[in-house]
């Protein structure tokens, strides 16, 4: 029990500036995966009903209105459904691999947050080859989706299968290429050694004063948009969600999947799509720094941007605040009201809370980094909203032909521009 | 026990030997030409075992940049292999490794 | 591997061998699958991705409209062909109306002729606002789908408040109308279209220089003028591919003739050309409504037509340009109160033929994209 | 105390090493197969962590697991695997095979009890935060040439497996 004050203290020590798993504390690493595991699960809950909301409005028509005040429930009741159904297994597959396969998928997505840093010591662990392994990692999902396709024994998955597989291996090649300019980024520094942690990526970004997106203007640039691209192509996203065309595929490789299964795969690429966009935040958005963290770095700025997390959550309320006051007066949508009153008070709750100085200077940091993310899934569904799909030979011809020659040559630029600045 | 409980640089290759014979055993008796590839990858990471066992024992870091060069070889072996392997099955329609009995076909 | 445009016919009792040893793959598109635009089933022969041929299965929503009609008097065959070309209902009223009427030897009064091209341009409006959805949905494009559906609401009010019905209409009736038109109808007819015009600058806004959708349509599905004609392929898919032939210019039926309006065609036959073709006609009905708005002539709307309709001994081959290409009635009368027979000239029937040729050679999404350029209507294919 | 996480990580990690790998010689269906040697490599990945290679793990990861076996998972589902699955799996020199690897493995005890003396009881923990950076020094140093070579040798195993799987080229 002792130690165990001893390791909740050692933690909220303001001093401590290295991750739990860097340190080597068990507890709070694992409060940390507990904090990580909740708050994904959230964020795929909240995911869904913004996709569903915000794709509806682009389309003029409403969305979910009806569980919940404006929807707020429909995911859950969702959810609910599809734990509830009757979990199918073909005739004809092979009931092993398909019943694994969604773990894959999943596995695979979530792992990859072991080593994303949402603050300075905000992070499970910060590894030597953090990068490596969240590419690495992100790339086993391809597996599952093989195994999903195959083992349906049916036409449509296993083309989905294949379609789905051979694009995620050719763009995670141009997507290396893009990572390996931005890395080649961390080594302009006095000793000249550049470094894989995602820590030290954003460490690197605050030294050098300069996001990666901007630096060596437009070098930085197209290799974001690069990786930008094929974080789409990579998570299966319109408009290059081929494997599950649904006007082609039906559903593609998870077109006999029901139930929890299935939302285990619609689980796994919500995830992976936080994924990489938490890669792109890293890389060349400056993870968890405020914006202009050089340009306004007096002290009156800190603060001021210290109100910015408190001041989102206090709007988000008001407009909850503001929709309650148009909610129709009739008894029908009294529990609505109430509801979307109470979620609006939560929302201010937590607003307030981040008001006080001690818990905006710890949490400020993951609040930056969420945007960020957050920012990358509202052009995920505004994506989905505007474009046609690719055809797969276009989309081929897009990974290596457009983006592979680009990525190697800003590669090539970037080392060469960065060899003339540290030569200088 | 103690010999058990602490690990060196011994069980690592025993682990590697027992790796590797298991992929000796699968490339000699398979028929599936996919299962003898396996296998092979099976012995090709026995050697980036004891490679990197090694690696540890000295404290150099030469036997990792060989394990390097190891997967990049298991890399370039399995794609041309694999790419004989559907040449192969586009002709005799089978992958059994028996049936390569001709130089041409 | 043979040259994919050589191929026999597709030999479904070859089993189906998986990819690599016989280079091929038999997949089954439909009845049920949500890119068929019904219960159409295409069987694919496919090589990898690539179509080697392929063959449409129809009749799974064959009702006998054609034996019903020998069966019913001449005006109660009337609704029923409002249930083929269930989107464009209007204009097979129509068709049906004025074979009747030719068989009659009868003609339809000015304003009734008015209200008929009025409501029967709307209609293309909406098959073509339905076609520009599902078209952009199968592509991908989901947004269009709603846009479209949002603008075709205010049609179907239209239809709602003139007859009753928003689908099918059952609006005509043989030798004119049934109903006069209802207060404020010009002036409603007006708003839409002045409510309308931007709107299609909006679908053009969402699609016409989208790089993907450019992508996904030029060079897709590509049919000749020559291969047309020989198909007898009609409608928008003909005049795409650069032949100048709409019925209601070509043979100029109801009182088109006194429109001005033009024929939008195209010159490559390619997916991409037929999408600007109804676009560009679109446009036109636009152009077709006002002028038919503005001049509306005041005075009956029903010619004088016998209480029980007993057409003489003969046959009367009517067609007109329905939304989808020519539709056609062919009827034959042995002077009962029945016909002796009854057989349509479908459009979507005619057109489905050259899926054959349009895809060959082509990727399997591509049968999606054509599939849905050729804008067939179950209803109608089947009969 | 002995520290007790080193053996439990690496006996469990050797466990699963060897139960996939004779899954992998075992099974019948070679997509299982396949799955198994992807444990098996997954497994490896952490036994270098275990040896302080990060950076050979996460190439493990990337191209073993990420890269060549989807190649073989592509391949299994490209060709027709019924047929083989319900023929016969081994060779008819079956017993040649195993007697063989016997004396391999005997070999093997021969030379481990024989050389056992020399390895060192006690091994020097080394800072793992360099490792990728010595990695690349050398890599880029020392083993320039070889590594050259290695990129030559990747172009000539795609040009190969091009020009052997094409239908036509």
């Amino acid at each position: 029990m002792h130690d165990l004050i001893q390791y909740v203290q050692s933690y909220l020590d303001p001093n401590v500036k290295v991750t739990p798993g860097a340190a080597g504390n068990m507890f709070w690493a694992f409060v940390y995966i507990m904090l990580v595991f909740l708050g994904l699960s959230v964020a795929v809950i909240a995911m869904n009903w913004l996709e569903r909301k915000i794709l509806a409005h682009m389309q003029v028509r409403l969305g979910p209105m009806r569980v919940g005040p404006h929807g707020l429930l429909q995911p859950i009741a969702d959810a609910l459904k599809l734990l509830l159904k009757e979990d199918l297994i073909p005739a004809g597959a092979d009931s092993f691999v398909f019943w694994f396969a969604p773990f894959i998928v999943v596995l695979a997505a979530f792992c990859v947050f072991v080593v994303v840093p949402f603050g300075p010591q905000h992070a499970i662990t910060d590894m030597n080859i953090g990068i490596l392994f969240m590419l690495g990692v992100s790339s086993l999902s391809v597996l599952g989706v093989v195994m999903a396709g195959w083992a349906s024994n049916s036409h449509y998955p296993l083309i989905g299968a294949l379609r789905s597989s051979a694009q995620m291996v050719s763009y995670e090649i141009a997507m290396g290429l893009a990572v390996i300019s931005a890395i080649l980024m961390t080594s302009l520094n006095a000793t000249g050694t550049g470094t894989l942690s995602m820590i030290g990526i954003v460490e690197a970004q605050k030294a050098q004063g300069e996001w990666f997106i901007f630096k060596f203007f437009p070098l930085g640039l197209i290799a974001f948009f690069i990786f930008a691209v094929a974080m789409v192509a990579e998570t299966n996203r319109a408009p290059f969600d081929l494997a599950e065309a649904e006007s082609e595929l039906t559903a593609g490789f998870h077109t006999e999947y029901s139930g929890f299964r299935w939302s285990l795969f619609f689980l796994g690429e919500y995830t992976a799509m936080i994924a990489v966009s938490s890669i792109a935040v890293t890389l060349w958005l400056g993870g968890w720094l405020r914006p202009f963290p050089n340009l306004l770095n007096s002290p009156t700025w800190d603060t001021l941007f210290s109100y910015v997390p408190g001041a989102t959550f206090l709007f988000l309320a008001a407009i909850c605040f503001y929709n309650v006051a148009r909610m129709p007066k009739h008894p029908y949508f009294r529990i609505q009201t109430m509801g979307l009153g109470a979620f609006g008070a939560a929302l201010a709750l937590i607003g307030l809370i981040l008001f006080i100085p001690v818990v905006s200077v710890r949490v400020q940091d993951i609040f930056w980094f969420t945007a960020k993310v957050a920012g990358f899934q509202y052009l995920y569904i505004w994506y989905r909203g505007t474009f046609p799909r690719y055809r797969f030979d276009q989309l081929m011809h897009l990974g290596w032909k457009v983006l592979l020659p680009l990525g190697l040559g800003v590669l090539i630029l970037t080392a060469g521009v960065g060899l003339l600045q540290i030569k200088s | 026990m103690d010999a058990l409980l602490h690990i060196t640089t011994l069980h690592y290759l025993v682990l590697g030997a027992a790796l590797f014979l298991l992929g000796v055993i699968g490339v000699l008796t398979r028929r599936n030409v996919v299962i003898v590839l396996m296998s092979i990858e099976l012995i090709l990471n026995a050697v980036n075992l004891n490679l990197i066992a090694f690696s540890r024992m000295w404290g150099g870091l030469h036997g990792q940049i060989f394990a390097i060069f190891v997967i990049t070889d298991a890399a370039a072996e399995a794609a041309v292999g694999l790419g004989i392997l559907i040449a192969f099955f586009r002709n005799k329609e089978t992958v059994n490794i028996d049936e390569v009995n001709l130089l041409k076909w | 591997m043979p040259d994919p445009t050589s191929l026999s016919p597709l030999d479904l009792d070859t089993p189906d061998k998986t990819f690599l040893d016989a280079n091929e793959l038999i997949i089954n598109m439909g009845p049920q699958h949500p890119a068929t635009h019904g219960v159409l089933r295409v069987i694919l022969r496919l090589d990898g991705e690539k179509v080697l041929g392929l063959e449409c299965v129809i009749g799974y929503l064959h009702r006998g409209v054609e034996k019903i009609g020998e069966n019913r008097t001449y005006a109660m065959f009337n609704p029923y062909v409002d249930r083929m070309d269930y989107v464009a209902a209007v204009s097979n009223g129509l068709g049906y109306c004025e074979a009747v009427e030719k068989l009659l030897a009868i003609e339809a009064p000015p304003r009734a002729q008015h209200v008929r091209v009025i409501l029967t341009e709307l209609n293309r409006l909406t098959s073509h606002q339905l076609w520009l959805g599902t078209h952009a949905l199968d592509i991908g494009a989901i947004t269009p789908l709603f846009y479209t559906f949002r603008d075709r609401e205010e049609i179907l009010k239209i239809f709602e408040k003139y007859c009753g019905a928003r689908l099918t209409t059952h609006a005509f009736r043989i030798g004119g109308l049934q109903y006069e038109t209802y207060s404020g109808f010009e002036r409603e007819v007006k708003n839409f279209l002045a409510f309308f015009r931007p709107k299609i600058d909006e679908y053009e806004e969402l699609l016409t220089t989208n790089r993907i959708w450019l992508e996904r349509t030029r060079g897709i599905g590509k049919i000749s003028a020559e291969d047309c004609i020989a198909l007898g392929v009609t409608g928008p898919v003909l005049r795409a591919s650069g032949v100048k032939w709409d019925l209601r210019k070509a043979q100029p039926y109801a009182n088109y003739k006194n429109f001005d309006f033009e024929i939008p065609i195209g010159e490559n036959g390619d997916t991409y050309d037929r999408y600007i073709v109804r676009m560009a006609e679109m446009r036109q009905s636009v152009r077709i409504i006002e002028q038919a708005v503005d001049a509306l002539p005041e005075g009956p709307i029903m010619a004088k037509v016998p209480k029980v309709i007993k057409p003489p001994v003969g046959e009367v081959y009517h067609s007109i340009e329905a939304p989808k290409g020519e539709l056609g009635y062919f009827i034959v009368s042995d002077g009962s109160t029945q016909p002796y027979r009854v057989r349509v000239r479908p459009p979507s029937f005619v057109n489905l033929q050259a899926l054959d040729t349009m895809c060959r050679g082509q990727l399997v999404a591509d049968v999606i994209a054509v599939i849905g350029t050729l804008d067939i209507v179950l209803g109608e294919v089947d009969r | 105390m002995t520290p007790v996480a080193t053996p439990f990580f690496f006996y469990l990690l050797a466990a699963t090493m060897l139960i996939g790998g004779i899954l992998v010689i075992t099974c019948k269906n070679a997509v299982h197969s396949a799955l198994a040697l992807i444990v098996t490599l997954l497994a490896q990945a952490n036994i270098y962590l275990m040896l302080y290679a990060p950076f050979v793990a996460g190439v493990q990861i990337i191209l073993y697991a990420g890269g060549i076996m989807v190649l073989f998972l592509f391949v299994i589902m490209l060709v027709n695997i019924d047929r083989a699955m319900k023929e016969r799996q081994f060779n008819s020199q079956w017993w040649v095979g195993i007697i063989a690897a016997t004396a391999l493995g005997g070999l093997f005890i021969a030379v481990y009890t024989k050389g056992k003396s020399i390895f060192p009881e006690r091994i020097p923990s080394i800072a793992e935060g360099e490792n990728t950076q010595r990695v690349a020094t050398l890599l880029y140093g020392q083993y320039m040439f070889a590594f050259e070579i290695a990129s030559l040798l990747l172009l000539v195993a795609i040009i190969g497996a091009v020009v052997m799987a094409k239908k036509r080229i």
